[in-house]
């Protein structure tokens, strides 16, 4: 049977997005970081005793959770057939954004958009278009945005001045509806995409942890 | 009587009206009529912030068809009742009652939801995504993105999104508050002077808009600020500014014509 | 021993960003959407069993790894902020009407709450909690409300059917007496006046509820 410090660990470690410290793990479990380290260890000799297809791994100084290396040709399917293929309607903007007013904080980005744009965020990072480049000298010292050269080599563009002038005039709400069904039919042509009326929130922005306002 | 509306969770006449009835567990009609009205009053006065017109006549309505069973009530005999006026009151009655009971229903609901999202809210998803090793391996989300693309995204994410077109319903919310429209006439009317209530909201096109202007010119008139005249029954309203802000006399009528223009 | 199926479904689940469809995982495995079901109730009784910290379960159509909620503790002293903020009394009645009576305008909305609901819409559109569905095709084409997937996965549920029925939470008896016995003008008093204590139960039946379940 599991500990409970054990079982601590396997929550937060599941949740989490990024490899966690054993320092921050033994902080919130109020236990030594060596002793963090026995704990992960232990967990990970169960998994791998039970056969589990996932391990605990140790990466750029942290625990995390990943896929066990056996199964990498089932994840690859999983890729390629999966929904990722193109970008919703709300990671697009999220890009414009980003692209057309970088750098720019998260928070930023999300009272442009109206919703919370973390998870956006998080994927146009994974995928290599969006990056930190720096902080805000202000309180809080907020990440700030910018994109990178593969999105540029990706449109084309040898520099972000040569990104499309926006238009003198804000468009009339026919345009803008216009638009908006335009990128609307591309997101919903996606794969796997809502048709669903329950489900028709998009993708991304529709992510578990939305709930956190900020 | 222990009767109180001043309850901070208020949310709106029906809110109110089931508090009243069931919460409260008092005989709405033994209460006395004027403590109906003043606790409507004092409620309106409290979120008087917030109100806007919807929920405002939604009150009226309320008050009005409470105070007309009520009256009822005290009227001696059915004899000098129109039965028609007797239906249309029952009618009225059970719409309300029926109103007051699909409301409860949906905060019972409201309840229930509220309780599944405690639960699953002790519960975090996983949502760490790929792992490196095969972040390459998905096709290219920006397949067929232009930079066209990108600015014709931004300008959709700058622009306000549009208002739907106006939802033909009678009940379609109008967001003009009275205090608004006060402030609105605040301005206009010192510097016009005189001005007769059709011509002040002729070029108005929502009958809801036209009765704001209404509720306006009445809370100025009670403030003292505005005169109001009428010839008689059904005839035009004059008004006329008499207090702070512009000088009433002083070319009154060249100032008209710049209003109307 | 788990299989090697039930290993490739926990690799996959421990990559995923959103619940994965039992459909999508079929084809990764080339096994039946009913095997894959059966698969992931195996894994799931087999980390209760563990005592594992964590869970596979179903929702909005999709399954995904979650954390137990016994370790909600640790996990909230990790996220910090607290992801799951509350939503107002006024956004959950109004979740509700939109979950049990979707497609529904804005103005039907606003005329069962008897309050307008343009702010309260707005915020759970915010929150990806609700969003547009579609046009009523009638005049004036208002725009008509859903709930989405992200609600679903908030409420922990797999799909709308599994709201409990609208027809529970109809008021009972007693209920609908006080609220009669408030509203009763007397009439019984006056001869001629439908008197009748029972009218009441007409416009219960006349009354726009509903119990489909949407």
């Amino acid at each position: 049977m599991a500990s409970e410090s054990q079982r601590a660990i396997e929550a937060i470690l599941m949740v989490a997005d990024h490899p966690i410290e054993a320092g921050l793990l033994a902080q919130v479990l109020e236990v030594s970081p060596s002793r963090v380290e026995e704990l992960c260890a232990e967990l990970r000799a169960s998994y791998e005793a039970d056969d589990r297809g996932f391990s605990i791994v140790r990466v750029a100084g942290g625990y995390r959770y990943q896929s066990h290396p056996d199964l990498a040709p089932y994840v690859e399917r999983f890729v390629l057939e999966g929904r990722h293929a193109r970008l919703s309607a709300a990671a697009l903007e999220t890009l414009a954004i980003v692209a057309y007013k970088q750098p720019i904080s998260r928070a930023q980005v999300s009272a442009i958009r109206g919703v919370s744009a973390d998870g956006v965020l998080r994927t146009l990072e994974q995928r290599g278009y969006v990056a930190e480049v720096g902080r805000d000298p202000g309180p809080g010292q907020a990440v700030l945005y910018g994109t990178t050269g593969a999105l540029l080599e990706r449109l084309g563009l040898d520099s972000l001045a040569q990104l499309p002038p926006l238009g003198q005039f804000v468009p009339g709400p026919e345009v803008v509806e216009a638009l908006e069904r335009g990128l609307r039919a591309d997101a919903a042509a996606r794969p796997g995409g809502s048709a669903d009326p329950a489900a028709g929130g998009d993708a991304l922005s529709a992510g578990p942890l939305d709930d956190s306002d900020g | 009587m222990p009767y109180t509306v001043s309850t901070p969770v208020f949310e709106g006449p029906f809110d109110l009206l089931l508090q009243l009835i069931t919460r409260e567990q008092v005989d709405l009609w033994e209460v006395s009529l004027s403590a109906i009205v003043d606790g409507y009053v004092a409620t309106l006065e409290s979120i008087q912030a917030g109100l806007d017109l919807e929920t405002a006549t939604e009150f009226l309505l309320i008050a009005a068809v409470l105070l007309e069973i009520k009256t009822r009530r005290l009227l001696p005999g059915p004899d000098d009742v129109e039965l028609d006026e007797e239906l249309a009151l029952w009618e009225e009655r059970d719409l309300l009652l029926a109103r007051l009971l699909e409301c409860k229903t949906f905060k019972d609901a409201a309840g229930a939801l509220t309780r599944m999202m405690d639960n699953a809210g002790r519960s975090y998803a996983r949502t760490a995504g790929l792992e490196e090793r095969f972040a390459g391996l998905a096709p290219d989300p920006l397949e067929g993105v232009t930079a066209e693309r990108l600015r014709d995204a931004l300008q959709l994410a700058l622009t306000p999104r549009p208002r739907p077109r106006v939802d033909l319903d009678h009940v379609a919310p109008v967001r003009v508050s009275v205090a608004d429209a006060v402030a609105e006439l605040v301005e206009e009317l010192p510097r016009v002077g005189r001005i007769t209530f059709g011509r002040l909201t002729a070029a108005l096109g929502e009958r809801l808009e036209v009765i704001v202007r209404f509720l306006a010119v009445l809370e100025l008139c009670k403030q003292g600020r505005l005169e109001i005249e009428q010839a008689g029954n059904f005839a035009d309203l004059h008004l006329r500014w008499i207090g702070g802000g512009g000088d009433g006399g002083a070319g009154p009528d060249l100032a008209l014509e710049e209003y109307a223009g």
